[in-house]
């Protein structure tokens, strides 16, 4: 009883403690200027017809600062080199799944995966035209396998090939990187023709939706090998040391 | 009408957060928990965010709650969960 | 009482003070909490928080989405894209770090048993 | 070669490891020799090029994000990839010498938080400097729980979570900046900080204090630190303490000076700093645990450096960073030589470096000890009594007592480890050491005895990377796009 009391006590005072700091910050948040001019992202916007993107957010996301991207996939990349040595299986045994073959199962969700993986290029390939891109589209055809996964635990993906795409999708952006560098001097430039006249059309804006295919390819497969490392170590559960 | 929808989709987030910080049941906290992203894709989608909200939505609300249901079977030590 | 609400002063001092509640909400949550699971679901929680506010002080009223379509052609009167693009990222981050955090949990979990961080403490003076 | 090499050139290595590894595990560890020679290299060339030099990615800045080298980074630049280049040549020896079944990841990890140190220390984006930050948070995380044993796995899991507390209130500090000023650029920031509101900059200070100080390990943030330098592997530990811990440094005090906190911040970081210090020493006194002591040791002396770079005077600022990179090159020979010594004798108790014997591992262990403690004629000496002159010459003598009272207390346990060591009544086992490892250490003593017979050699660089610190004209001209 006396340590229930002490336990909501302490939650008390950490929360009248949390609250009284929030609440300083609000008090000096309040001096908050809320409607800037000449930022940044002005310049952008005057700029970005000449990238020839519908999408402003693409354009700064994969060329005004294109080394971000870099850096942000590269993060993705040890995410998943990190989960692969955490939950990778080699010391431990996994027992199958007894799975029952469900026919509609089956067939429904592998029809799904088409319409998943579909639309996840769609959003792929329209990056530089509408909202979306190679993060979003990546993460969803990565959802179309985690249906698949739930339907049939005991289904593999082709690791060779998920690395083949991730490592070469990879090393693609960079290349890109540093064939710009010959081309025109700059690191990541845009070095493909991008005549402004083209704007909206799917053939426009010179490198950007081939940066942003490549980051789909990548993220697709990689976000496809977190949830089957996360869905092997659910499902397939570990016999227990006899 | 976008100042009260703004309103009160945060307080919908507000509550649906402190719910998923105080359950006890981990399972439903994670699933409170992508009820924040939720209210969080809808204010971006009026703050005219729609390449945000759309992460949001894909990763912030799918992904994440579907890696969270996936590891914490391995994380907890509920019972009713082991059977 | 619409126009009062439909104002850019208003929608801006709402984000400020629920984006902070949210903080607060998930600042109390890495105080409070014990279990790796929700310590990791605050963090997202102050995160959403940190995108909200950024996010919604740069709306104002009239400005579009900073895409074009067919018929205007022009990027004018515009929210502005270099935050949103900083949120795309750092969202992602936010992922890779957390789906991180929950391989590091379970493999603990399964070598220890314990799920609690007040419990972590084989390290030590 | 292009500045953007530097960060490239181990992304590139790093998405290309499964197929080194394909092609044999000589070449996988080749590789990493190969990719950290050529940066070492590279780097030893920009020490005669007319500095600061600049490239660019897509947009010149301040629209789009540049690399710039000035003085400053160039030595925290020779530090890192000399780092890099001893640890790659000592994993040589350690995978031959221990179980090597995920060597692909490690390598992997190693390589990018090489590459995201220097990313930090390049890019002149702050934003950009926070995906560095998060770049080499998470190689660190994982390199921390890189033996999958219980202690590894609870390192990495409160390495992670402060790490995130940490990077949530450097998000936080960004968008204040931008809210304010509308831009990210470090060089604008730094032009147009006294515009803002001064309540706001407070804030901004805060957060970047909390942040960037959480990961430099400074007072009221460090208590994490001990635990994950004890649960990480040896060698893990030497990658943390000389290169990671100092490329946060170099963030915290390069933004310090860049925006003006000098002004008004100098004493709160002096004074913390020694507290860091003092606490440090004292508790490593009665530790059992060599890792821990050592990272206890660690704390201690960036907490001398922390008093000494925020100090504003030139000549204690090149002191300090003499001693840095001494400091760096003596905790890196330590923490390789405990590393033989733990895969010898599986403990980590304090008494193994009473239990081994080899006359060479001997040599250079005490060479690393007498360096940290500033003995003569090794580098420790000159960069702790430059420090000492600096405060000397602006009449700081409380400083100057508290770093020499402070420094008999490391000397109680590093001459109870000396004297551990010499102890002939112990049963000594002899420790095979390995080709490779005669080299680097050998290197590395050499290079402490070096700088403690020449200061000359590093003090010129010191002198000039000071200059660029108090200095940051034209490295603010650079990151505003002048030089392209």
């Amino acid at each position: 009883m006396n340590l229930k009391k002490e336990f909501r006590l302490k939650h008390i005072v950490l929360s009248l403690l949390s609250s009284a700091l929030m609440l300083s910050i609000l008090g000096l948040l309040s001096h908050v200027k809320t409607n800037l001019h000449k930022t940044v992202g002005d310049i952008v916007l005057s700029l970005n017809m000449q990238t020839a993107t519908a999408n402003a957010v693409t354009s700064v996301v994969t060329f005004f600062r294109g080394i971000d991207t870099v850096g942000e996939v590269t993060v993705l990349f040890l995410a998943t080199t990190g989960i692969a040595l955490m939950l990778s299986s080699t010391q431990r045994t996994y027992k199958k799944v007894v799975h029952q073959e469900s026919f509609i199962l089956d067939i429904g969700s592998k029809m799904l995966l088409n319409v998943i993986v579909l639309f996840g290029v769609y959003v792929i390939v329209h990056g530089h035209l509408s909202p979306g891109g190679g993060f979003q589209g990546g993460v969803v055809i990565a959802t179309a396998f985690l249906l698949l996964f739930l339907a049939n635990p005991n289904m593999k993906l082709k690791h060779s090939i998920l690395t083949l795409g991730e490592s070469l999708s990879g090393a693609a952006y960079v290349l890109i990187a540093i064939i710009s560098l010959f081309k025109i001097n700059i690191l990541l430039g845009n070095f493909l023709p991008h005549p402004v006249s083209q704007i909206g059309e799917l053939v426009s804006g010179g490198i950007i939706p081939i940066i942003y295919i490549i980051v789909g390819i990548k993220v697709g497969s990689e976000m496809s090998v977190i949830v089957e490392y996360f869905v092997k170590e659910d499902y397939l559960k570990e016999v227990p040391h006899a | 009408m976008i100042g009260i929808t703004i309103l009160f989709t945060f307080l919908a987030i507000l509550s649906v957060a402190f719910y998923a910080i105080l359950s006890k049941d981990i399972t439903q906290s994670v699933i409170l928990f992508m009820g924040v992203g939720l209210g969080s894709v809808v204010l971006f989608f009026i703050f005219q965010a729609p390449d945000v909200a759309l992460t949001e939505a894909v990763i912030g609300t799918g992904l994440s709650t579907a890696v969270f249901l996936l590891g914490i079977r391995h994380t907890s030590i509920d019972k009713e969960m082991e059977s | 009482m619409l126009d009062f609400f439909n104002s850019n002063e208003t929608i801006h001092f709402i984000i400020t003070v629920g984006s902070m509640l949210l903080f607060t909400i998930g600042l109390y949550g890495i105080f409070t909490q014990k279990n790796l699971v929700k310590v990791l679901i605050s963090f997202d929680i102050m995160e959403s928080a940190l995108f909200l506010f950024f996010i919604g002080l740069h709306y104002n009223f009239g400005l579009v989405a900073p895409i074009v379509d067919g018929s205007d052609k022009t990027f004018t009167n515009m929210v502005d894209p270099v935050p949103q693009a900083m949120i795309l990222t750092t969202i992602v981050i936010g992922l890779a770090v957390l789906a991180l955090g929950l391989s590091f949990g379970i493999e603990y979990f399964r070598l220890t048993g314990i799920n609690d961080i007040s419990k972590m403490n084989e390290l030590r003076d | 070669m292009s500045l953007g090499y530097y960060f490239l050139l181990p992304v590139i290595f790093s998405f290309l490891t499964p197929y080194f590894r394909k092609l044999g595990t000589s070449a996988l560890r080749g590789s990493s020799v190969f990719l950290t020679f050529i940066l070492f290299v590279q780097t030893l060339e920009y020490t005669g090029v007319s500095l600061p030099q600049i490239s660019q990615f897509s947009v010149a800045p301040p629209i789009g994000i540049a690399f710039v080298l000035d003085n400053f980074s160039l030595l925290f630049l020779l530090i890192f990839t000399f780092s890099g280049f001893m640890v790659s040549l000592y994993m040589l020896w350690y995978f031959k010498a221990n179980d090597n079944t995920n060597e692909t990841r490690f390598y992997v990890f190693f390589n990018m938080l090489l590459a995201g140190s220097i990313g930090m220390i390049l890019s002149c984006d702050i934003f950009n400097v926070y995906i560095f930050f998060e770049i080499t948070g998470i190689s660190s995380y994982a390199l921390a729980a890189y033996n999958k044993d219980k202690l590894g796995l609870e390192a990495g899991i409160k390495y992670l979570i402060i790490g995130s507390i940490a990077s949530i209130f450097i998000v936080f500090a960004i968008m204040l900046i931008y809210l304010q000023i509308g831009t990210v650029n470090i060089g604008l920031i730094a032009q147009r900080y006294s515009e803002i509101d001064p309540k706001i900059a407070v804030l901004i200070a805060l957060m970047l204090f909390i942040g960037f100080g959480t990961k430099a390990e400074l007072f009221p943030m460090n208590f994490w630190a001990p635990d994950i330098y004890q649960g990480s592997s040896s060698h893990v530990n030497g990658l943390f303490s000389a290169i990671v811990a100092k490329s946060y440094l170099f963030v915290f005090f390069h933004l310090f000076y860049l925006f003006g906190l000098n002004t008004k911040y100098t004493l709160l970081i002096m004074s913390l700093g020694a507290i860091t210090f003092l606490v440090s020493e004292f508790t490593a006194l009665n530790q059992k645990d060599i890792k821990r002591l050592f990272a206890y040791s660690t704390l201690g002396q960036l907490g001398i450096l922390f008093m000494a770079l925020a100090s504003n005077s030139s000549d204690t600022i090149s002191g300090a960073l003499f001693h840095l990179a001494s400091h760096s090159i003596s905790k890196l020979l330590i923490f390789l030589v405990l590393g033989i010594l733990i895969s010898k004798f599986k403990s980590t108790k304090i008494t193994i470096v009473g239990d081994f014997k080899s006359l060479f591992l001997s040599i250079v262990l005490i060479i690393g000890f007498l360096s940290i403690l500033g003995i003569p004629p090794f580098s420790g000496f000159i960069g702790k009594i430059l420090i000492l002159k600096g405060f000397a010459l602006s009449h700081n003598y409380i400083a100057i007592a508290f770093i020499l009272l402070v420094s008999i207390v490391e000397a109680v346990y590093f001459f109870r480890l000396i004297a551990l060591m010499l102890d002939k009544k112990r049963t000594k086992t002899s420790v095979p050491v390995g080709f490779v490892n005669y080299i680097v250490l050998s290197v590395l003593a050499i290079l402490i005895v070096l700088f403690g017979v020449y200061p000359s050699l590093l003090t010129h660089y010191t002198d000039l990377a000071t200059n660029a610190l108090l200095q940051p004209h034209s490295y603010l001209q650079f990151a505003l796009g002048v030089g392209l």
